[in-house]
């Protein structure tokens, strides 16, 4: 399966890091991977979003026309990229910034409440991380483990950081495993 | 009596104002706006002295400082 | 085999370029390849090589002169209207024959545009948007594993043909991280003998020049120069070419439209349609022959670009009139997708009874 | 109504800006659009802005404006007022426009004596293009292109061009000024405003260098900007008036 | 009828310049077009006119791009390095949309060159030799006169399209005199309500813009730009035709060369050989109609150019593959002789069997 | 054979040049090649040419050289010196291409203190081209392209380069002479020299100016060239030692 | 007849204006005319040259392969231009500066010594029209009326310069007519 | 006795050597080289005192000076 992957929020919500460490995952598990940010105008103050594609076979195109999954960080990336997404796909809503329903009955929706999540953990800067697990849990597009090593093998020079950040992943996955039952 | 009235939806939570303020009266609030930024508020209109010093060092043009 | 890590497009043209020997990097920042540069002023120290940026690309162009006649292997890069600021020195680099590479990283033109990928400088790079007869060999890689391993093939070309090499990408290519690899080159240790070095000994004096005042002269420098061009057109075609064989409709693309196109081509193949691909790698020379050989059969061709119509005009060149040319392009920054482009095969098949 | 103690100029949209939290330039472009109101002169002014943060400029001011080539806002401007010698002309730049790319251009108006007004906006960095060394940023500055910080020994001492284009005869008018305090704000606002004094009085070429942050590629917050900038660049870029000649009848 | 005056191409330039209204020059020096700038330097200030000598190429394009803006008739000249730099420039007139008129005095390159003329800038010229999408309208006279007539037509060209005009001259049309008139023109008096001017009481600003940063507002005025340029393709092509009717044998040339490929034709057509001319006078939008048309019954084409074949590639996509076209160039200003043009002729008709 | 009292060094070749007769460039060429010989560093001089009259020097000098585009130059010199670090790499530049298009280059090699000398040939003219007005022509000075004088008003009073760039930190010498009489001849060649000395010991950018004639677009003979030089570019462009700074170890 | 005349000299002796005057001339018969300088290196203290057609028929290229004449006022030129006169052509030469003989017999060849004439007449820089009335004599390309009538219009602000300048056109015009006899 | 030499056909004829010559022994002959220049020449080599002004004034590196 190719798995189509866009992820969106604002600036600082750190999107583009989740997508690369996604394709990270991907790439340790032997897949073919591409990740490409926007980049541009929407950047300063605005939101920030990244493709990431993980496939079995040979990556064309590294741009998303109709992403299998969206992680929507914030309303206006909901908004903005809700409605291309494949019929039966996912998406993933930060539902601590969005309390807006999404108008689409065709796909599996999960709300994860990642900032709150984060903050129980007692790290507000790791929302990203939780949603990183949701993402995982949601689409097997990569296994936490791939995910953990993929986190370790970017931040070696900071081992203080694994356990926050491998307990928010398993945080989100759960919240989404949770919400499946 | 002098008061300040901050367009939050254009406020970007920068804490320019809340320095500026020789009242000390400008404060982050915990609000956030639809771009994702705290918002500034006053958080005693009494105490100000309508300076306007808030207003000019906002670069969003957020504050309006009324009579 | 080397451990593949997951890099930038920009930023695995700078280790690509390390990797080749480069030492000596000139540039100014610019969007989409900012990267590049950022990328050079953190790497090059850590091998003893020198990043300086320059106050502008006209200085950067000129300084990759002043290197590069130096006898050092040398490499700026830029986004589209800082590249059209170093026409001149573009041309004086043909002209003085100094091997270089000079990366471009496309974005939506003309003017100020837009700061999102675009392929609309093709002709810029291909036909000369300096003045006089000059051609830079152009390379146009499409994944990022390319573009380290087309970046090394440039510093080679470059110094084998005395000749700039523009390694022509975009902001998608320039700015998408894939895994790559780095293999082991054994840098080749080219002699420059003509180089302006200081004497140290020699007797003639080295002299990089384009100037000859006489006309007759400088024509004899013309007819050298297009000499050497027509060898490199003879040996230095490069391109890819995916069921042509059997196509009733070929398709041509290059850079990351190749990808796109190929992701349309795949999904038209499996409902049948006979459709191929050849995607230039070498923008110039161009491969004129395999197209002109796949038109002896295929029914049409069709090209794509981020633009409004560039290369498809050297496609024309080598289809000639007998069958038809047809052009689809995304401008100012716009990216197709292979919807759309599968759109456009099925229509010219419709129309051409294909299937 | 209650009376506004404060309300933005006509010659001000009254839009939101594409800036990040705390950037200077928000400030500054209400500064020049106070001073354009005040003259009186919005009707005749014609803007030129610059490539860098500052780029959407044009859509801020509600003035003529005309978008320039990355450095070349000067010839632009020279372009214009020699088409129409009674129009107010400014150029808005920034530190890689003015200083770096752009350095022909504003030595050669400067030069001439170009009948316009320059607001110089330094703030030591690319900007625009993510946080890159600029001719203005300092010795040991980190940026994404001196990622070691700027090396005195490669790179020189960062360039004081209020300073230089002082020793040329052509410029009327220039001024270093700060906005990072209230008085300061005042300051600027004045120099601002002398310098498009002598522009509606066509004497000459005028230049005003506001020393300005970039919090968001400098790294920090926009108070700790502020700081930085009174720390680091005001002693190596001191405030004040470097030229000034009321030009005899 | 006006006096006839015997007149240096370059100055003839300058006054028919001001002639068509123009009031507004900034240029650089550079040889074989000095003689224009130094014409307007003493000419515009006796017209009120504004002279100004910019402190380079960049800063000349970049002020002729501020005062077209500004709604004056403005122009600007160079040679080919010079002309390089502008390209950046160009691109940003053409993305703005502004009218003005680009003199470019052809030499010899790449690089320094030589300063005798030259017609290699085609490419640069027609193609784009600046980044993103765009044309200039390119015209080509071939003599004073024509220097003259069509210098005004340039200006008309640009206010009419909002569009650069590039006169594309080269140093031996530019340095040689020939008998002028200077018919009278009643000037056009164009409305320019997009041009930035001051407020003057208007309520929405007038911006001079070629930034899009959203792709697809930069897309639509890449298609707004493209619709432009059909309507000037389909409007606006010029050529001469010349014997063409009954040729065997078509030669296509531009410029100074068309007039020496004259020669060489009436001593063919003397000795009995059917030889005609199809000379282009806009060499962007390029006359390919009338080219393709000829094809039906000339047996071959030749093309000639002072450069190493660039506008044979126009010919090419004109003619398509069923006929040859040949191409004679020289070089590094040398000019061909009518004699070495006519061998040409001679050579090809023998092998076709033509005569 | 008799002594020599007068020979040429062997850093120039003994071939006739291009000048026109009594052109100052000859004696310059000179100059520096007596400098570099006299320092002995002629194997590992590179030198640059401009565009100008000069752009053949490559001919006369016995030195490895490059040839720049118009104003480049300092640029061309600086990628050759950060290939060659032990090289004595120099640039040989007219007012045109030193003042005016390649304002920016000089003004930013200076500031990052290049380790390279500039030899900066000011004749108010540009000779090659047929003698238009330079950012160095005198104001009132009739050129080609100055054919009603250059008018202070449009125009500006002429750049003196070596003032405005010993405002900035870079350079280590900046110094104007002149060739016009044998005193201000050994003066030249001391200033020359010096700048190459400074240069061989690495100690950062350096920059003669040299006050020519141009007898030719002057429109006068040699002699009243001299003559015209003293009388008009001597009182504006005074000469001296503008900046000289030993660098501490 | 089509004249197609080349003119080299020194740049100082006043070949262009020689060669403006006669196309000058030319315009003012009616006839068509073309002139066309070098230009660039061999200016500076080198030589200069110009060439001039002058014909009842429209002119093609402006540049002359085959000179019906050439004339040389010094030795580089001589050396340079002779060897491509038309068989039959005309070639002047300044015999106050060259004594060399031009080693082509099938010329008509006049040696007129322009400089000495000049200082006879009492002005050595009308050595060029001295030139100029030779030409005239030699080629009939335009009248002697023609030419002076377009230096007057040329120099019409100098009329001091006209008699001393006809003068010379007309010395020239006689050395030739006498070498004829 | 010193003695100035004068390679004539480098000679431009600017005479710059001429003003140069303390003795002023330098002057323009009436010879023509044969690039068209007069030729600078001394009158009275006797008068030299070798002082190589004038081979340090030409800018054509003409004049070598011998002692
Ligand atoms: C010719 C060209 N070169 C480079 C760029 C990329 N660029 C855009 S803005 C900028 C620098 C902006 O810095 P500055 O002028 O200091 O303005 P700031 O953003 O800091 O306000 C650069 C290099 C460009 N658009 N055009
Ligand atoms: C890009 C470019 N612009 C213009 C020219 C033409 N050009 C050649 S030399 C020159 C000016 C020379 O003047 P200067 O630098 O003062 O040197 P000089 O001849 O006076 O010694 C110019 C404008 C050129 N060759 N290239
Ligand atoms: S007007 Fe003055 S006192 Fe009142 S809130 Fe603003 S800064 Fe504070
Ligand atoms: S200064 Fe303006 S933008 Fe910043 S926090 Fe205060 S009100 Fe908000
Ligand atoms: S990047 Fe810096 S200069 Fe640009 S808007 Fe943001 S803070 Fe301001
Ligand atoms: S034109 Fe002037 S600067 Fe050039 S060689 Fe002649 S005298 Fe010297
Ligand atoms: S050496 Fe001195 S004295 Fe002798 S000729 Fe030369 S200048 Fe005169
Ligand atoms: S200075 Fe030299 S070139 Fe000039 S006249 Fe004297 S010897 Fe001749
Ligand atoms: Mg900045
Ligand atoms: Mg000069």
């Amino acid at each position: 399966m190719t798995h189509e992957i866009v992820m969106a929020g604002f600036g600082g919500q750190g999107v583009l890091l989740v997508g690369q460490l996604l394709a990270y995952a991907g790439m340790l598990e032997e897949k073919q991977v591409s990740w490409m940010p926007s980049y541009g105008p929407e950047m300063r103050g605005g939101t920030a979003n990244c493709s990431v594609i993980i496939s079995e076979e040979p990556i064309g195109a590294p741009i998303i026309a109709e992403p299998t999954a969206v992680v929507a960080m914030n309303l206006p990336s909901m908004d903005k990229f809700a409605p291309s997404i494949k019929t039966g796909g996912v998406l993933i809503i930060n539902s601590s910034l969005i309390s807006t329903e999404p108008n689409r009955k065709d796909l599996v929706i999960y709300k994860v409440p990642a900032n709150e999540i984060a903050n129980e953990i007692g790290n507000s800067k790791v929302a990203n991380m939780v949603i990183l697990g949701a993402v995982i849990a949601a689409t097997d597009a990569v296994t936490v483990d791939g995910a953990i090593k993929a986190f370790q093998k970017k931040f070696a020079s900071k081992p203080k950081m694994f356990t926050v950040n491998e307990q928010a992943i398993r945080r989100g996955m759960e919240c989404v495993i949770n919400a499946g039952k | 009596m002098p008061r300040p009235e901050f367009r939050e939806e254009r406020c970007k939570g920068c804490g320019l104002c809340v320095v500026a303020c020789p009242k000390k009266i400008v404060e982050l609030s915990d609000r956030f706006n639809l771009k994702g930024y705290r918002v500034a508020t006053c958080i005693d209109d009494a105490k100000c002295i309508g300076c306007a010093l808030c207003a000019k060092t906002c670069p969003d043009v957020v504050i309006e400082v009324y009579k | 085999m080397a451990e593949k890590i997951l890099m930038k497009g920009n930023e695995a043209i700078g280790e690509a370029a390390v990797v080749a020997g480069c030492r000596h990097y000139f540039g100014y920042p610019i969007t989409p390849q900012s990267e590049l540069i950022e990328y050079m002023a953190k790497r090059l120290p850590q091998v003893d090589g020198v990043f300086l940026q320059a106050e502008s690309e006209v200085s950067a162009i000129n300084m990759v002169y002043g290197a590069a006649g130096a006898g050092a292997r040398v490499m700026t890069s830029s986004s589209s209207p800082g590249f059209s600021l170093k026409q001149e020195g573009i041309s004086y680099i043909a002209g003085a024959e100094l091997p270089c590479v000079l990366v471009n990283v496309q974005r939506g033109g003309p003017g100020l545009g837009s700061i999102q990928p675009g392929q609309a400088d093709y002709f810029q790079a291909t036909k000369g948007g300096g003045h006089g007869d000059y051609h830079n060999i152009v390379i146009a890689p499409n994944s990022v594993q390319e573009l380290v391993d087309m970046t090394i093939l440039s510093f080679d070309l470059a110094d084998q043909y005395r000749n700039p090499v523009v390694l022509l990408a975009d902001g998608a290519i320039g700015q998408m991280m894939e895994p790559v690899e780095f293999r082991e080159v054994t840098a080749k240790n080219i002699e420059k003998p003509w180089a302006s070095t200081g004497l140290h000994g020699r007797s003639e004096t080295n002299v990089i020049n384009s100037l000859f005042l006489k006309p007759d002269e400088c024509e004899k420098h013309n007819k050298h120069l297009q000499e050497k061009y027509a060898v490199i057109e003879k040996n230095e075609v490069r391109y890819e070419s995916i069921h042509v064989e059997d196509a009733d409709l070929v398709l041509v693309a290059y850079g990351i439209t190749s990808r796109i196109v190929f992701s349309a081509m795949e999904k038209a193949r499996k409902e049948g349609m006979k459709v191929g691909l050849i995607r230039p790698i070498s923008l110039w020379p161009f491969p004129y022959k395999p197209i002109e050989d796949a038109s002896a059969h295929a029914k049409a061709f069709l090209t794509v670009e981020m633009s409004a119509g560039q290369m498809v005009e050297d496609v024309r060149l080598a289809v000639g009139r007998t069958k038809p040319v047809y052009f689809y392009g995304r401008t100012g920054g716009m990216i197709p997708n292979s919807a759309e482009i599968y759109d456009q095969i099925v229509t010219i098949m419709q129309a051409k009874g294909g299937k | 109504m209650t009376e506004k103690l404060f309300a933005i100029p006509a010659t001000l949209k009254d839009i939101p800006t594409h800036y990040c939290p705390g950037c200077h330039h928000g400030i500054i472009h209400r500064l020049v659009a106070e001073a354009i109101q005040e003259l009186g002169v919005q009707d005749k002014a014609i803007g030129v802005a610059p490539v860098g943060c500052s780029v959407l400029c044009y859509d801020y001011f509600n003035i003529d404006m005309q978008e320039a080539a990355h450095g070349r806002a000067p010839a632009v401007a020279t372009g214009i007022k020699r088409v129409h010698p009674e129009a107010v002309v400014f150029t808005y730049q920034g530190d890689g426009d003015l200083a770096s790319i752009g350095c022909a251009e504003i030595v050669h108006a400067a030069a001439r004596s170009e009948k316009i007004t320059t607001i110089f906006v330094n703030n030591a960095i690319y900007g625009m293009t993510g946080g890159q060394m600029a001719p203005t940023s300092l010795v040991g500055q980190v940026t994404t292109t001196s990622p070691y910080g700027r090396k005195e020994d490669s790179c020189g001492k960062p360039i004081q061009m209020s300073e230089m284009l002082s020793t040329l005869h052509g410029p009327k008018f220039i001024a270093r000024v700060a906005v990072n305090n209230p008085a300061n704000m005042a300051k600027a606002k004045a120099a601002i405003k002398k310098a498009f004094e002598i522009n509606v009085k066509g004497e000459g070429f005028a230049l005003v260098e506001v020393l300005s942050t970039c919090p968001t590629n400098w790294g920090m917050s926009p108070v700790e900007a502020v700081s930085w900038l009174e720390k680091n660049m005001l002693p190596y870029f001191p405030l004040g008036i470097f030229k000034s000649e009321e030009v005899a009848k």
